[in-house]
């Protein structure tokens, strides 16, 4: 048996060696022999921290809230202003800690063999250390024990982000990078600013020692901090960021943004709940945060549909993600407002479950996307087509990680949401009104889980199916197996996850209330029904239609041509994943508002009926239209007002110095 | 106006027509121990009038569905393929392809005089001439256009001489 | 006949009143929102039926031989002959989708049950037939906003007026009769002068629309 | 025993799906004053295609060959989990995994189609993939509204519990519940109005447009799967309606098997009623019948919950 000690050491050479790591990648250049071994450092404290993390896990604490934590260093020698408890795991921590070790160990595995084919976009110290400070901020935020180390360490982490996003230094990339930079600090200012309301004032206390949430100032407290992690994981209405930011940096690093930064974010707003308000949390609020996050789990899923960019489809997918985890992290706060404590424990686990799986395929995608992208040259899912034929062990991979993304059986997401919907659907009954609210939470809920599944089969069917679209879609050569090692470990752990859910379950919450397990069977809200089964079942279904078919049939197939109808078909004439999404677009028109624009210009001089057609296509984002042009013209018109203030008179600008003077004293006395 | 009674119209004969409907599905239940047969046409460039007849078939009056015949809408779903009109330049790949596309075993079956000869097209520089050049046949069914009743004589025909061949 | 089998029985009607009231909302086809009106109007005459049978008012067997005469079998058959003449297209005109204003329609569903809860302790076994009539009553108001068209605008009066009829009923196991005939007589002719304004409107400008009739101000 | 039952039924079901298809074109030849194709037909037509040679394109990849056997795979399971001839109350057949398992199907469906490259195999998995989508939450609500209502969440539990008691007295608000499930069948079945299972035009196919590059044994893999999917799923709806009767809630053998026949004959004949009476509808109109099923199961629900 690991003892305390052992794991806090483990979890320390975790946290400096990427650091180690991402200094000694300093003085490499583009060599890949030095991103070799950095990649292989980084591993090895990737998989020293998920042992420590998964230790704990297996070994410590049992409790499935508010477990008792433990130290890991004593910051207080070096640092005097610091407690003792600075920095310490508890089972919240050690488990994101897990989800953030797994996450750099295949996101490093796999940058070993991506970056050298990306060598001539991005300087490799520059990624290299932005990344270690990156990895650090993030390990550091997961196992901080105070608002102020809390704080100080998210700062890092979004600095670094900031940097591997620009990391190509193109203009698109500049610019996402500014609008990241704004709301990340947006939301840092809100972070403070709500800290610093909820532990009035003393932000050097224990999480776990702040004062009850009680009083206006408390509340308007806790919003404030709900807002900002709700900044950082793009809940809308401050996503915009999000979708233009990740697909900028390198893939590995858009893996590990959209797979891992999103959990800690997540975190923060779990330690939050858990932690700070113990969730008792105001039911108005409650509802306001659900119809957000629901509305963003629609939202994300319907954009991610529409899109055509690859990436920035996989980034639409992410705020569906984050907007499903928040919503759940709400629905168990509003399940603990009405005293359904076995309802919102069972919802507490399909939340750490969704969170694992998503780590797992979500990075495993912007990885496998990486792979995909750097043969095709292209981001444009309308130019791609036609690779399932060439890369057939690939495209099977990156069938299972939509699968996972889908949330359909047998990935580890199905029963994530499984157990969500049975619970929530189980406590329907508990009230009219609080029935009404929880039937239209499942139903947007299944709308969103519709929407993904669209967007994923789009993704795939665009990516890999039909014929190739596009030269380089056409003229594509081999992919190394090494190069996409690691994004098939992501999904077969994905899916190894959710077949043995009960298993993992078992192990690391053992006396979880709501969820029960028996064998390899789930029960939840009274009914039960067992991951293994389901996938034996379906394999053996599998088989023996395999077997009853060749049973029947032994001739084999002949290849001829795809019927045209007589016209020879080019690849123009296919459905491209734009047109395969022209459905929803129009269904949900209110929410994607598409422009379509005709243009027609005279070719000839003396006939003005030979025109030249363009069609122009075009979408706008609800949030930009509505939200952000209208606040911007509105600080715009303010601004011009206050302009006038500036008179040029001297005597003015004293009144003003006055007046303010007069101010303050009548109001601080 | 009708100048002529309905009962002297040539192919108001519906017990004839029964007969060799009865005759297609005892041929078929011979060759094939029990098939249902799907029959996709192909308008190799015909005036149409073919594809009246062979609409007629589907209708409430003439019902091949009864004898278990049914018309698809892709070749490779078809066990017969009926090809009507001379065959255009424009057409002769698609009838090509949609020949080689067609599962086998599969019958041929040229609808009309112009699928049969080219009629009146046929040596015009648009026209390649027959089905028989571009594809095989295995029956043909004369008359511009052939009637309903005709067409399905003419598909026992094609029937029987597969039969024929199965048995040499 | 079993008295327990009244408030079921009520309630059901009542929810069939409710869900045809939001299809109305999502009807394009004058002939089909009529169809599905005087189903509702229908449910409304079990309803006060039911009343007379089980509760021994027997007066209320006289008003829902005059809801259904006027309602169910009148107005709809006044409103599509006066359409047949005036030539009046079939499809109405509305501001919004249909699927859309459905959705609407469900939000003002809830919102009229959710004002409804505060009366709980008055209302007691009446709770689901109020929040019905109140959400019919929303409802009404909301087709008379969106619809552009005289008729449809008719039609959200006329649901209007079920749902506040229906409160009625359940409140106060019905007004008394006189009160309700000359509810009816207006209800009637209210609905016959809009319909034959229609036809008029109709006749000078060619279209059964208020849009034009914005521009007969001055 | 009752294992043997629920095996033999389900074998049963698998064997009687192309019958019930028969069924449904042979009552709506009648009712078009025709007289029809034999109900064995759908039979004979597998067995042809079975015995036929196999023609693919040249563009199809591994997609195009495993979706047969993935989208009859999941047919089989759903015909499985799902009572129809038997309702079994044991786990298997969890409401959501139905649901689910059904999108797999679609899914698989939709990426075999578009894999032949060809225009009318994207058009048709856009669409049914649109339908799959818009499916989801309104099955979802549905699956809601029985699971609280019975407590249970398999469905031949709930079909069990629903025989148990006279649930039209109960919970009569199940109607619009209902009546939501059955469009979604029509919906799932490839049925009008959503879909027109016997249209030549390619412009207003979808369910025929992703099967037009199938030919022989893969084509009546996934016909036969289409054919068991609605047998079921329509045979689960009338269990759902009217529960009673059904092998497994308590009644014996031959009146088990008399209902199950009577039904049977009455669902084929409603659809092919409903068949002749209603026109398709136009795709871009779908959304108001998804609206109106979603907003059927929501007032299912919700008013079963008031009372």
């Amino acid at each position: 048996m690991l003892s305390q000690n052992a794991i806090a050491y483990l979890i320390i050479i975790a946290l400096g060696l990427p650091l180690v790591a991402g200094i000694f990648g300093l003085f490499g250049k583009n060599s890949k022999a030095f991103n070799t071994a950095v990649g292989i450092m980084n591993m090895l404290g990737a998989a020293l921290g998920a042992c420590g993390a998964g230790a704990f896990l297996f070994l410590q604490d049992r409790g499935l809230f508010l477990s008792s934590s433990a130290p890991l260093l004593d910051l207080a020698r070096f640092f005097p202003f610091l407690p003792s408890h600075a920095l310490s795991v508890d089972m919240l921590s050690a488990y994101f800690l897990l989800i953030v070790n797994v996450g750099f160990f295949l996101v490093s595995w796999f940058s070993i063999f991506y970056l050298p084919r990306e060598s001539d976009r991005y300087r490799f110290p520059w990624l290299h250390i932005a990344t270690a400070l990156f990895v650090f901020g993030m390990q550091l935020t997961v196992v901080s024990g105070t608002p102020l180390i809390f704080l100080f360490a998210w700062e890092i982490m979004s600095f670094a982000a900031y940097f591997l996003v620009i990391a190509d230094r193109s203009a698109e990339s500049v610019k996402a990078g500014f609008s990241y930079a704004i709301m990340t600090q947006l939301g840092a200012a809100c972070l403070i600013a709500g800290f610093a309301l909820v532990s009035r004032g003393n932000m050097n206390a224990l999480f776990l020692e702040l004062p009850p949430v009680a009083g206006a100032a408390a509340v308007a407290g806790l919003i404030l901090l709900i807002i900002g992690f709700a900044a950082k994981a793009g809940i809308f209405p401050f996503h915009e960021w999000l979708p233009a930011a990740h697909p900028q940096a390198p893939s590995s690093s858009s893996a590990l943004m959209s797979g891992v930064m999103l959990k800690v974010a997540l975190y923060g707003l779990l330690r939050v709940f858990e932690t700070v308000a113990h969730f008792t949390l105001p039911l108005p609020v409650i509802f306001g945060f659900l119809a957000l996050t629901l509305f963003t789990a629609f939202y994300g899923a319907l954009m991610a549909a529409v899109e055509s960019d690859l990436k920035r489809a996989l980034a639409w997918s992410s705020v569906e993600n984050m907007g499903i985890m928040f919503s759940m992290a709400g629905m168990v706060a509003l399940f603990f407002a009405l005293g359904g404590n076995g309802a919102a424990g069972a919802v507490w686990i399909a939340l750490l479950v969704f969170a694992f799986c998503h780590m797992l395929f979500k990075s495993g995608l912007f990885m496998a996307s990486g792979a995909l992208i750097s043969e095709t040259h292209t981001r444009d899912l309308d130019l791609m087509g036609g690779l399932a034929k060439k890369w057939p062990v690939f495209s099977g991979m990156f069938l299972a990680l939509c699968l996972c993304a889908a949330a359909l059986p047998p990935a580890g997401t199905f029963y994530s949401e499984w157990i969500f919907m049975t619970t929530v659907a189980s406590s329907i009954g508990a009230g009219a009104i609080i029935g009404l609210i929880l039937t239209i939470v499942i139903s947007v809920f299944a709308l969103a889980a519709g929407l993904a599944a669209f967007a994923m089969v789009k993704i795939f069917a665009g990516a890999f199916l039909a014929k190739p679209r596009s030269d380089h879609a056409a003229h594509v050569g081999g992919l190394p197996l090494a190069l996409y090692a690691s994004p098939a470990v992501a999904g077969v752990l994905c899916v190894a996850l959710g077949i043995f859910l009960p298993y993992f379950l078992r192990g690391v919450f053992p006396s979880a209330e709501g969820v029960m397990f028996s064998g390899s069977a789930l029960m939840v809200g009274g009914t039960s029904f067992s991951p293994l089964t389901v996938v034996l079942s379906l394999m053996a279904a599998v088989a023996g239609v395999w077997i009853l078919r060749s049973v029947f049939v032994s001739r084999r197939p002949r290849t001829t041509d795809t019927w045209d109808c007589g016209a020879p078909l080019t690849s123009r004439m296919e459905y491209t994943a734009t047109a395969f999404a022209a459905p929803p677009r129009f269904f949900f028109h209110i929410f994607t508002l598409p422009l379509k624009k005709i243009i027609s210009q005279p070719v000839s001089a003396d006939n003005r009926w030979i025109v030249q057609k363009k069609l122009e296509h075009e979408s706008r984002t609800i949030a930009e239209a509505f939200i952000y042009r209208p606040v911007a013209r509105a600080i715009d018109g303010i601004a011009g007002r206050v302009k006038r203030l500036q008179s040029g008179v001297v005597q003015f600008y004293l009144a003003l110095i006055f007046v303010a003077l007069v101010v303050t004293l009548i109001v601080a006395l | 106006m009708i100048t002529e009674s309905p009962s002297k119209i040539r192919d108001f004969n519906l017990e004839n027509f029964e007969t060799i409907g009865g005759n297609i599905k005892k041929l078929v239940d011979e060759l094939y121990g029990g098939r249902a047969l799907r029959i996709r046409h192909i308008d190799a460039g015909s005036t149409n009038a073919e594809e009246l007849e062979l609409t007629a078939l589907g209708n409430p009056y003439y019902d091949i569905e009864r004898f278990g015949l049914s018309f698809t809408a892709s070749p490779r779903h078809a066990d017969i393929l009926t090809v009507s009109g001379p065959v255009t330049r424009n057409m002769e790949r698609a009838l090509k392809t949609a020949y080689e596309m067609t599962p086998s075993p599969k019958i041929v079956v040229a609808v009309g005089d112009a699928a049969i000869t080219g009629g009146i097209w046929n040596g015009s520089y648009a026209v390649v001439g027959p089905v028989e050049a571009v594809v095989p046949v295995d029956a043909k069914i004369p008359g511009d256009p052939p009637s309903p009743t005709a067409i399905m004589k003419g598909l026992l025909t094609a029937l029987e001489a597969s039969k024929d061949k199965k048995h040499a | 006949m079993n008295p327990q089998l009244y408030r079921p029985l009520v309630d059901v009607l009542a929810g069939l009143m409710l869900v045809s009231g939001v299809f109305m909302l999502g009807r394009v086809r004058v002939r089909s929102l009529l169809r599905l009106f005087a189903a509702q109007s229908f449910a409304l005459v079990l309803i006060a039926a039911s009343g007379a049978v089980f509760e021994a008012r027997w007066h209320l067997l006289i008003t829902a031989g005059l809801v259904f005469a006027i309602k169910v079998v009148f107005l709809p058959l006044f409103m599509v002959t006066v359409m047949a003449r005036g030539r009046v297209g079939e499809r109405m005109t509305s501001s919004m989708r249909p699927a859309l204003s459905m959705f609407i329609a469900l939000a003002m569903v809830i919102l009229g049950f959710y004002l409804t809860t505060s009366l709980i302790p008055t209302l007691g076994d009446n709770f689901f037939v109020a929040a019905v009539s109140i959400s019919l009553a929303l409802l009404g108001l909301l087709m008379l906003m969106t619809r552009k068209g005289l008729y449809g605008q008719i039609v959200g009066f006329l649901i209007l007026e079920n749902g506040i009829f229906t409160l009625g009923l359940a409140l106060t196991g019905g007004m008394p009769l006189l009160v309700e005939v000359g509810v009816f007589f207006d209800v009637t002719i209210g609905a016959i002068l809009m319909a034959l304004l229609t036809y008029r409107v109709h006749g000078e400008t060619r279209r059964a629309d208020t849009e034009n009739l914005e521009t007969l101000i001055d | 025993m009752n294992m043997l039952i629920s095996t033999v039924s389900t074998v049963l079901m698998l064997a009687l799906a192309p019958l019930f298809i028969g069924c449904v074109r042979k009552f709506k030849a009648w009712l078009g004053n025709r007289r029809g194709a034999p109900v064995i037909t759908p039979y004979r037509s597998l067995a042809t295609l079975l015995r036929k040679e196999m023609t693919i394109s040249e563009h199809a990849s591994w997609v195009f060959r495993a979706a047969p056997y993935v989208v009859l795979s999941v047919a089989v399971l759903v015909a499985i989990f799902v009572p129809t001839v038997f309702a079994s109350g044991s786990a298997t057949g969890n409401l959501f995994l139905v649901s689910a398992l059904l999108m797999v199907g679609a899914g698989a469906l939709v990426m075999g189609g578009m894999d032949a490259a060809s225009a009318f195999g994207g058009m048709g998995s856009s669409r049914e993939m649109t339908i799959a989508m818009l499916t989801e939450p309104c099955l979802i609500v549905v699956i809601a509204a029985l699971g609280s209502v019975t407590g249970l969440w398999n469905a031949g539990g709930v079909v069990q519990t629903l025989a148990s008691a006279p649930w039209w007295f109960v919970h009569p608000f199940l109607v619009f519940t209902f009546a939501a499930f059955a469009m979604i069948v029509l919906a799932e079945g490839a049925r009008y109005p959503v879909d027109n299972p016997t249209t030549h035009l390619e412009l207003t196919m979808v369910h025929e447009a992703m099967v037009l590059e199938y030919s022989g044994p893969y084509l009546a893999m996934l016909e036969y799967a289409s054919m068991l999917k609605f047998a079921v799923l329509a045979l689960w709806a009338a269990n759902l309606v009217v529960p009673y009767g059904i092998l497994g809630a308590g009644a014996p053998l031959l009146s088990g098997v008399v209902v199950f026949v009577a039904k049977f004959i009455v669902v084929a004949f409603l659809t092919a009623l409903l068949e002749s009476m209603v026109a398709k509808m136009r795709f871009y109109r779908l959304q108001e019948y998804f609206t109106t099923a979603y907003l059927l199961a929501f007032f299912g629900l919700i008013l079963s919950l008031i009372f």
